[in-house]
């Protein structure tokens, strides 16, 4: 065996994707150290991982959203990288400045590529300079009410307005027609204040009914970047995805080698390294348009290393290692067909309501082609505090057919019950056999239109 | 494990049992050695009614573990310990110094920040239970103060 | 690890149990001391009085199903249950007629063999649960018997 | 969707094979009937199952071993198939003949194939006629001592004395010279005829030092046959399989094209229907040679699928309907490494004793490419009367190496316990971890060599 990338990882997260991490650190030769909060203390990450250091209280600001625990306790333990997983620290370029000065590798994007593609009006020039195609709209961040009546007139109606600090979906306001769009603009710009600390929004033609399509890319310190193929996640409640896949149903293969080509010149014109995902709008006249660059790793990851072989995270580590890209693009082969349910400790009878509780019945599906990401074990509680995802089910087949049966019976036997607890299981099994979803016909809006038409 | 090591390792272990039978009344009724890793279990059985307590007597014996009196001050995030402003300087709280609500007890350091912690009570140091410039985890127990009499 | 070592961890958990045990009051049971990752176990017993059943009253109200005379014959496979030899024919044991050990009281039938099912019991038959010509499965009650009084 | 193969599938067999099938016609859209013995009756797999009959006592011979039980409940419920799993009636050709006879599908090979291939002298005598290499040794049964003895003599010793209604492992003797042969001859006999109620003996070669190699293939009605690949499954403890693998290690590309030559031929030869494994032996000079070929799916078989995406039950329940082969030979491809752990309720220390009972801890691995194959969920109780398997874990990876560190992560997460409850999970670590194994230089002996040398 070759020398671990690293002696020991700190992972700055909780949860599914700690284990996750904690996994393939642990099949790298890789000692982890685990932080948690204090209803954190017994999780299944904090079991795995080598060592744990309790970080702070319940709420994230204290916790998993404050920079000193993970570095201080990566500097006590010894650790040498930091992994800080998805959301909480993961999309914060001062943690990665923070960790560098503390001389810990982030595993991730470099800071200043960090800054840029989190600046969603910023990222739309620069994909729009590197000649990817964008949505007709503002050039950069809109400055006035006048500036952007005269965008929205120009582009016309309908037209969305997006915080530049947002992205995956939190931050947006659609305007119908001019009468709206003082309100909208005024009220994105208040919710953009307020949740990202950073009031400046642009403008964009709204597209209505469309897919949601995005490309999995790789990139090393040398600057070479390869592509994984896209994933599918228009399965979505209020920007929420509930279900991912891939490939994408119905794209026909000359989008499809567009959206490679379009994800590999955009992540190398921002200098990209890591592991990152190129999101894209596909109408349905199977126009593609560049939507925001995610500069982490997806929690619908699994789709793609089920389609690959590629072990993301493994990827991720190496190549924050120093490493180069181990596969070129030729060798790149995609098979079969994954398909990814959320299953979340929410109740869809009662508006997504979280639902969580004391897990006194947990067991997971298991058999062929079959893998489930879950931070649980029968016996634990699902805290309050974070996101209510309880497991990730991820399963493949050759063909999309039999992997969305073979979905379908892995949920069935997908058992959770406990005081309180109610999942998206039955949710799920309605949506994946559901004629629309089967004949991949669906868009973005296909479940607001089912359950809310 | 050689023989005679063993014999010697089960040796210790009874010893311990002696110990704990002649510290604890009661009829011995199992006693469990182990030697992997090392062990001792010692049940015993109380068929007779359980003793009613003198009234007038205490619930609990006084000690410093479960003194309703004693409060702890904890650690509000993950750092390094001081108990002084700097080095060689005045140490904050002394065991036997009175605090009062917000006086700065202890130093945690974290990313070069210097985090003052301070007393919630009013009272006198006990104890102060880790040394200076030892890391501590978040909520970790700093220093024990008995509180003013209520 | 020495044997001074061991021995001086193990006086330390002993030291833990005596302030436990001084603590905390209650007839001691158990007490487990480790040493690998050390540990120290106290358990107490509280015996509350077993609540007394008034004299008299059964241990269980009497009904059929619990009556603990009536017996059950059930089928000893999977098939096709018969009352009777063959159609038509007097059945092997209608409700109120005596049973003795070993007599035939049913037919099941699993792959075109006819398995003879015998009473395990002297006594009179209370009722026969299945329709002729139903399926069965392994170990399900075909006919009640209410044994003889001993 | 394509109509169903079969409408109603009975599953004539219990514990995890059991909710294999059962997950495979759910895929499928096939019915299913589970049956059980009394102490499985809240299992999984009835659990699982559309419909479950109540077949017996806990005794096999009374239960999973007797006819009339599931043919019954086959009748009684509308079935239109049968499957048998591994053990229990699934090589038995009478079982086949009497599904028939109840206008049942039997999902295996024909009957008269299954008695021809069940007579492992006869079977030795039909490879060798098809061009099969096979050991020296007998030409049939043996009848009397003198003949096995003129045999021996004539091939060298040390010899094997095997029972021809044996195989896996079980009739076997050992003769090292001609002074142990008449009490090895006699035993062997005595245990055939005690054990399968037929004393017929064949004579062969020794080869103390080997690697047990199998091939997997799939031969659908209308004579076409493919094979998928190799198994090695050199990691045994008195012929019962501890660890299985693919490809086997340090096989070079020769001797892995004329397996799966060897092994076409073979199921051509006997007119092979359905999934069958050609067992080989492959010794320390690379020579092959054919030992038995099992008429029905293997434990084993997920190392397979996880190499070539194909679901071997789906294949043979598509087969038995009389739906030619999906895939042609130059279709298989073969894709990175697999590994098969069982975890037993067995204590090594203790000679391998079965430690069955509840299993009040049962907290499976998860996470990439990670399968488990279980009957069991936590708290269910291992019940004395069967095998000792509570888990098949399979993982996959691009490389051996990578599967090894795959495997080992996924044991450690691993976590059984109850009352009497033992594991060969510590086993399983030790010996995927030991330089031999890790290096491919292991042959059958190696476990014993290990724990008893």
């Amino acid at each position: 065996m070759t020398a671990p990338p690293f002696r020991k990882v700190l992972i700055a997260n909780r949860g599914e994707i700690a284990l996750r991490i904690a996994r393939t650190c642990r099949e790298l030769g890789i000692a982890t150290v685990a932080v948690y909060s204090t209803p954190d203390r017994d999780s299944a990450a904090v079991r795995f991982a080598d060592e744990a250091v309790h970080i702070g209280p319940a709420a994230p600001r204290r916790s998993y959203l404050s920079m000193p625990g993970p570095i201080e306790a990566a500097l006590r333990c010894g650790a040498d990288a930091v992994h800080p997983g998805y959301g909480f620290l993961s999309e914060d370029p001062d943690f990665a400045t923070v960790c560098a000065d503390n001389g810990l590798t982030f595993i991730g994007p470099r800071p200043e590529v960090m800054a840029a593609v989190g600046d969603k009006a910023k990222v739309r020039e620069l994909m729009r300079a590197a000649g990817l195609p964008v949505l007709p709209g503002s050039d950069g961040a809109v400055p006035t009410l006048a500036e952007a009546e005269r965008v929205a007139s120009e582009i016309g109606y309908p037209v969305v307005v997006k915080a530049a600090a947002g992205g995956g979906g939190r931050g947006i306001g659609i305007a119908r027609n001019a009468a709206e769009l003082p309100r909208v603009l005024q009220e994105t710009v208040a919710l953009a204040r307020a949740v990202f600390g950073n009031g400046e929004v642009y403008v964009e033609r709204y597209v209505e009914r469309a897919r949601h399509v995005e490309v999995q890319v790789l990139g090393d310190q040398a600057g070479n970047v390869v592509h994984l193929g896209e994933r599918d996640c228009s399965l979505q409640r209020r920007n929420q995805k509930l279900v991912e896949e891939a490939p994408s149903p119905g794209l026909d293969p000359r989008t499809r080698a567009a959206l490679g080509e379009h994800a590999v010149a955009g992540a190398k014109a921002v200098g990209y390294t890591g592991a990152g995902t190129m999101e894209f709008l596909v109408d349905e006249a199977g126009t593609v348009t560049f939507m925001e660059l995610n500069a982490r790793i997806q929690v619908e990851h699994p789709v793609t290393e089920a389609l690959t072989g590629i072990d993301l995270i493994r990827e991720q580590i190496r190549i924050a290692a120093g490493l180069p890209l181990a596969v070129k693009q030729e060798d790149v082969r995609l098979s079969g067909a994954a398909i990814e349910c959320r299953v979340n400790a929410e109740d869809p009878e009662a508006d997504f309501r979280p639902a969580p509780g004391r897990l006194e019945v947990f067991d997971v599906p298991g058999g062929p082609w079959t893998r489930v990401d879950s931070g649980f074990v029968r016996g634990d509680t699902v805290p309050p505090y974070y996101d209510s995802l309880l497991a990730k089910l991820v399963v493949w087949a050759p063909t999309r057919a039999e992997a969305l049966a073979r979905a379908d019976r892995a949920l069935a036997e997908f058992v959770v019950a406990g005081p309180g607890v109610v999942t998206t299981i039955p949710l799920l099994r309605r949506l994946i056999s559901h004629p629309v979803f089967a004949a991949g016909r669906h868009t973005t809006r296909f479940v607001h239109e089912l359950l809310d038409g | 494990m050689s023989e005679q090591a063993w014999s010697e390792e089960f040796k210790l272990l009874r010893a311990e049992v002696s110990s704990l039978v002649k510290t604890i009344p009661g009829a011995v009724s199992t006693v469990v050695l182990r030697s992997g890793d090392r062990s001792v279990e010692v049940s015993w059985t109380h068929q007779e009614a359980p003793v009613a307590r003198p009234p007038g007597e205490p619930e609990q014996p006084r000690d410093e573990v479960a003194d309703p009196e004693l409060r702890s001050v904890v650690a509000p995030l993950v750092g390094t310990f001081y108990v002084a402003p700097e080095p060689g300087a005045e140490p904050f709280a002394r065991p036997g110094a009175r605090v009062e609500p917000g006086q700065t007890v202890a130093i945690v350091e974290a990313m070069k920040l210097m985090n003052q912690v301070p007393s919630e009570w009013s009272g006198e140091v006990v104890e102060v239970l880790v040394a200076d410039g030892q890391p501590v985890e978040f909520g970790q127990e700093l220093l024990r103060v008995r509180v003013d009499g209520t």
